[in-house]
């Protein structure tokens, strides 16, 4: 029924398709509710593909029409109404996170299957149920344009977020669970306070209507302060990253892939909205450069921390550290005195791909290592030997993986890399280049120790503990290549970008 | 008039006083009866301020709902023993400092405000009379920014979902272990015979007022979660198990019937959310008793808990 | 009239709030209780004082509610208090 | 007789110490009851920038108002939450603390661990 | 007979008034918990009684009035479940301060 509605809508060309974008979601939710364990998948299933076309068809009404789809929520404007947006960046993030979402919850279906059971069970009932709230919050987040709406769908993305951490039930899940739970509130308290100050200061809560009105003054600063460091504690910026590493680590791996790769970029792309979109030209220098010092020192922690790792799923929770570094150099870049408005968006255009390379390439990297896992029923990484013999497959998944991030041609990181450190370099910012190439050489690190484990012959014939379906691994490689490929949507879609990004240029620096 | 700026000041100092009390409360449970009298302090607040609306809320949430949650959190952990440790004095120096920046911060930001106080209460007042509605909090939250108030009610059913999800594997669909009230006396039975009718009615009369005053689906379906919680307690009823359908149904159909007028407005008022001219008030009436029904169920279960594997009584 | 109203709704509320001052500081949970009961009667009384003496109606829902949910802490509390064994919360 | 800075400063102290609590208080379930008084400190800040336009013809401004009481919602959701994860904890046995080693305890400025 | 209703609601709200202050004292002054039990609940809802009998001259109608009636019924029955159910778990825990 709801693929239905979504093609005749698209079919018509609407900007009501950002309408659908949310409603579908929030259907599936309250649908799965009544409907009860044995329907929650092909619901969740019904509503990621219909998402994902949907997804499609905004991002080609925005590209080919180039300019931003709006949809004014019951026909009241900002500042007293709601506006939903739809702009390059949006599009380009909601096409990669709807495929992504697809593709794990093909890669979910072995370990969620709910059609089997005669009654409701807990976890997949929770873990799709999740899902699909998980792609409702991100849809909203991409679409929001409205400071508070905002932080409603914040909240959305954390409360679909912390039961996937604690799905096992054990205790040590749990405690990382809560943790992240903590550090989520206090995240989006701060956040809160911050639209409340600027509420106070500009009666608006609407980007567009606050990137005309705002200017650099105590009251806005402070709110733009507080937002900024709240959305900071949710996107696990090094020093707030504690939270990060047990809770995606001990998590089933369907749901660290989705954390690791897309709920970590919900409160990211917030902080790009808020600096770029709605105070464009308030980011001063020295604080463009703090939030890069804070990129370069997680890049250098979870580098380091990451390489003595012992056990896999952990080592990929400290990647997710380092590479959460990198999308915060963009702001140094792009925020320079002497970047000119190319420049800042070519730096803008860089961080956002390695968003989005991050998202597809650990996502792979996650379902990999879960598949290792359910393959030797461990993952420890001193004993992987003879894995990339037994398990081809999911191996080159993983090292496909590991070469976005590294950043080697023709991968989507090497891409963003190569985007970020061109502006860079233009605006004479050696530093990051050092940083971002000292970076690639940690991750080559963290990447060879695990490989050259996994090729490495086993003393005895590897036994595995369970035979793993094909579509699994295709699963896992799909989203590898596609990050492999990423690289290449520098020859066209990758100006879609700069459909809607007019705003920031009034006044870089 | 200057009576009142004197209790202000007061009830500010109170405030402040009872806020430090949970902090430095010796153990959590004291704590947490500290934080059900700051909800009740909070709603006086509220009044003062003139936001009836919030104060209403915050007396049933904040001073009833959160307090006996808290509450219930805080005896559990006290029964499992709990060691007061300290953070360590630089922990807790940089804590203080960050904080008071924080609130140093947010002070002079608030208390500064501009030379032209920004303000959409103008524009709301001009547009609340083609809604039908005469409470301006209710045109906010159901015309103005209706979709917050929407994605608001499916963050709290995730939120009951990620208690449930909490259960042990083998209790789903059973019913929440809420504690209940152990000694067989009559005065809490008699209470929970006695009140119910009377919450059900000021929770039907506040769902009513609401859109013409202060009041509205929100106060009147925590009132109701509370009643049921309390006769819940006093073992008059059973708890339903989570997987009941009347529960299920009972908790979707709020924002089914909000999301259901809603979508409807694509297609007879030209866009989602929007409701026909003429039409707003009886809908927006509908979808309050339909929330008010959702807010009943919702924080009741989420008060109650995960459910658990042996089925007390 | 009014400023009367107003005058005994702040005495009212200093003699509850000297009395919250006093009895939030003792250590027994007990205490604490009639700190919220005492905080329930009394703020009532200042909310209706309030609501007459400000002309605002409303006013008086917050006080219903108030008194709606003034029982609800002393249940909460007698259902969650550990009784068996040792009871060192009194002392 | 304005007593609007004085509510604007109690928000502000309201923040701070709940800050102040949510980080150095090692218990889950006192972190719980911190971040319910950071959270009240920021919806006293809604209610006064609500109340500050009192001065013109109306009472108060109602959009923060209605923000208030979606946040005020939200925050018990978040309540809930986190104390069934706390009981949870306790029951499944150790400490309810949040920390996973003792000897990993965030440093200062790491902010609520 | 104006000037008679505001004398009284004048006196009803000042012996209120006082009776709120006599359960303050009492609740800081009494030596153990069950005669400050008594000190709040009683005293207090006599205070509260009075009032509301005072404000009841002053609400518009008799539906305002029962209101405040109601209101005070409300306190009235909560103080009193209270009182039952605190005692008996205090009885239940044995000697006091």
């Amino acid at each position: 029924m709801p693929g239905v509605a979504a093609l005749s809508d698209a079919a018509m060309g609407q900007p009501s398709l950002l309408v659908l974008a949310i409603v579908l979601p929030v259907t599936g939710v309250l649908l799965s509710i009544v409907a009860g364990g044995r329907y929650v998948e092909a619901i969740a299933f019904v509503v990621l593909l219909s998402g994902l076309v949907i997804a499609i068809f905004i991002f080609d009404g925005v590209w080919r029409g180039g300019r931003e789809l709006t949809y004014v929520v019951g026909g009241w404007r900002p500042p007293l109404g709601i506006m939903l947006r739809a702009d390059g960046l949006s599009a380009l993030m909601m096409s990669t996170m709807a495929v992504v979402i697809c593709v794990v919850g093909v890669f979910a279906h072995a370990d969620f299957n709910s059609r089997l059971e005669a009654a409701e069970t807990r976890s997949p009932f929770v873990f799709w149920i999740m899902l699909v709230a998980v792609s409702g919050a991100m849809n909203m987040i991409f679409l929001g344009g409205d400071l508070f709406t905002l932080y409603v769908a914040l909240e959305l993305l954390t409360f679909a977020a912390v039961p996937l951490v604690c799905l096992s039930g054990s205790a040590e899940t749990i405690r990382a669970a809560m943790r992240y739970l903590l550090f989520a509130l206090l995240g989006s308290i701060l956040y809160l306070g911050g639209t409340a100050l600027l509420y106070g200061s500009h009666a608006t809560m609407d980007f567009a209507v606050l990137s005309q009105q705002a200017h650099l003054e105590p009251a806005t600063l402070i709110a733009a302060v507080l937002m900024t460091i709240g959305l900071l504690a949710k996107t696990a910026l090094f020093p707030l990253h504690l939270w990060l590493p047990p809770a995606h680590a001990g998590a089933p791996a369907a749901a660290s892939a989705i954390l690791s790769s897309v709920v970590v970029k919900g409160s990211f792309f917030l902080v790009v909205r808020l600096w770029f979109d709605a105070l464009p030209g308030m980011l001063t220098p020295a604080g463009a450069q703090l939030l890069g010092a804070l990129g370069a020192s997680a890049i250098a922690f979870g580098s380091v921390v990451a390489l003595q790792q012992k056990r896999l799923k952990l080592l990929i929770a400290y990647s997710t550290v380092a590479q959460i570094g990198y999308l915060f150099l963009m702001f140094p870049i792009a925020f320079n005195a002497a970047a000119t408005p190319a420049q800042s968006s070519e730096a803008l255009t860089g961080g956002m791909l390695q968003a989005m390379s991050h998202m597809t390439a650990k996502a792979a990297m996650f379902m990999a290592a879960g598949l290792i896992y359910t393959a030797l029923g461990h993952d420890r990484i001193a004993d992987l030997g003879g894995t990339a013999r037994a398990l081809p497959m999911t191996m080159l998944a993983f090292a496909i993986g590991g070469v976005c991030l590294i950043g080697l041609p023709p991968s989507g990181g090497f891409l963003a890399k190569w985007l970020l450190m061109r502006a860079a370099v233009e605006t004479g910012q050696w530093p990051w280049v050092v940083v971002m190439l000292a970076g690639g050489l940690f991750t080559s690190g963290y990447m060879f120790i695990v490989l050259s484990r996994a090729l490495q012959p086993s003393g005895e014939f590897l036994k595995l503990g369970a035979a793993l379906p094909k579509y699994r691994e295709a699963a896992a490689l799909t989203l590898a290549l596609l990050s492999l490929l990423l690289g290449f949507v520098a020859l066209g879609p990758l100006d879609v970008l700069q459909v809607g990004s007019g705003t920031m240029m009034a006044a870089p620096g | 008039m200057t009576i009142l700026l004197f209790t202000d000041v007061c009830l500010v100092l109170l405030v402040l006083t009872i806020g430090a009390s949970i902090v430095r409360a010796r153990d959590a449970f004291e704590a947490a009866i500290a934080f059900a009298i700051y909800g009740l302090l909070l709603a006086i607040v509220w009044v003062r301020l003139a936001a009836i609306d919030v104060a209403l809320t915050e007396a049933a949430i904040g001073g009833g709902m959160t307090g006996m949650l808290l509450l219930g959190a805080a005896a559990r952990l006290r029964l499992a023993g709990d060691d007061h440790i300290r953070a360590s004095l630089r922990v807790r120096l940089a804590a203080g400092i960050l904080s008071a920046l924080v609130a140093a911060g947010v002070a002079g930001a608030v208390l500064l405000p501009p030379e032209v106080i920004p303000t959409l209460a103008p524009k709301v007042m001009e547009n609340l009379a083609s809604s039908g509605l005469g409470n301006p909090v209710a045109g906010v939250l159901f015309v103005y920014r209706a979709l917050d108030t929407l994605l608001e009610k499916v963050v709290l059913l995730l939120a009951l979902l990620g208690v449930w999800s909490l259960a042990p594997d083998g209790a789903w669909n059973g019913r929440p272990a809420i504690r209940l009230y152990a000694r067989l006396n009559g005065t809490l039975t008699f209470l929970a015979q006695l009140l119910p009718p009377i919450g059900i009615v000021v929770a039907i009369y506040m769902c009513w007022i609401g859109a013409k005053a202060p009041g509205g689906a929100f106060q009147g379906g925590t009132i109701l979660a509370a009643m049921w919680l309390l006769v819940i307690v006093a073992g008059l009823e059973s708890i339903p198990s989570i997987g009941g359908t009347w529960l299920r149904i009972m908790l979707v159909i709020g924002p089914v019937i909000f999301l259901a007028i809603g979508t409807a407005g694509i297609v007879l008022a030209n866009a989602f959310l929007a409701y026909p001219a003429g039409y707003a008030k009886p809908l927006i009436v509908a979808i309050e008793v339909a929330l008010t029904l959702s807010i009943a169920a919702a924080p009741g279960m989420l008060a109650a808990g995960p459910p658990q594997q042996e089925q007390r009584q | 009239m009014n400023s009367v109203l107003l005058g005994v709704a702040s005495f009212i509320f200093l003699t509850v709030a000297l009395g919250l001052i006093v009895v939030i500081r003792r250590p027994a949970g007990v205490d604490r209780l009639m700190a919220a009961q005492l905080l329930g009667t009394g703020g009532v009384a200042v909310l209706l004082l309030l609501a007459v003496g400000t002309e605002s109606p409303a006013t008086e829902d917050v006080a219903l509610i108030l008194a709606l949910f003034a029982a609800f802490a002393a249940v909460a509390f007698v259902r969650d208090t550990p009784l068996s064994g040792n009871s060192g919360r009194s002392r | 007789m304005n007593a609007l800075p004085l509510f604007a400063s109690c928000a502000a102290m309201l923040m701070g110490l709940g800050l102040y609590a949510l980080i150095t208080d090692p218990e889950p379930l006192r972190k719980i009851l911190a971040f319910n008084l950071l959270g009240s400190g920021v919806f006293l800040a809604f209610g006064v920038i609500s109340r500050r336009v009192a001065a013109t013809e109306f009472e108060g401004d109602p959009v923060p108002q209605a923000m208030t009481i979606t946040a005020i919602v939200v925050a018990f959701a978040a309540t809930a939450m986190a104390v069934a994860l706390v009981s949870r904890l306790v029951e499944a046995g150790g400490r309810a603390t949040v920390a996973s080693e003792a000897s990993e305890e965030p440093d200062a400025d790491g902010g609520a661990s | 007979m104006r000037l008679g209703l505001e004398l009284f609601t004048f006196f009803s709200l000042s012996a209120g008034a006082l009776f709120f202050l006599a359960g303050t004292i009492g609740l800081i002054r009494f030596p153990d918990a069950l005669t400050r039990l008594h000190a709040i609940t009683k005293v207090d809802n006599l205070g509260l009684g009075l009032v509301v009998l005072g404000l009841v001259t002053r609400t518009d109608g008799a539906v305002g009035a029962l209101r405040l009636v109601t209101i005070w019924l409300l306190v009235q029955l909560s103080s009193a479940i209270v009182t039952q159910l605190v005692a008996g778990a205090l009885s239940q825990q044995g000697p006091h301060r």
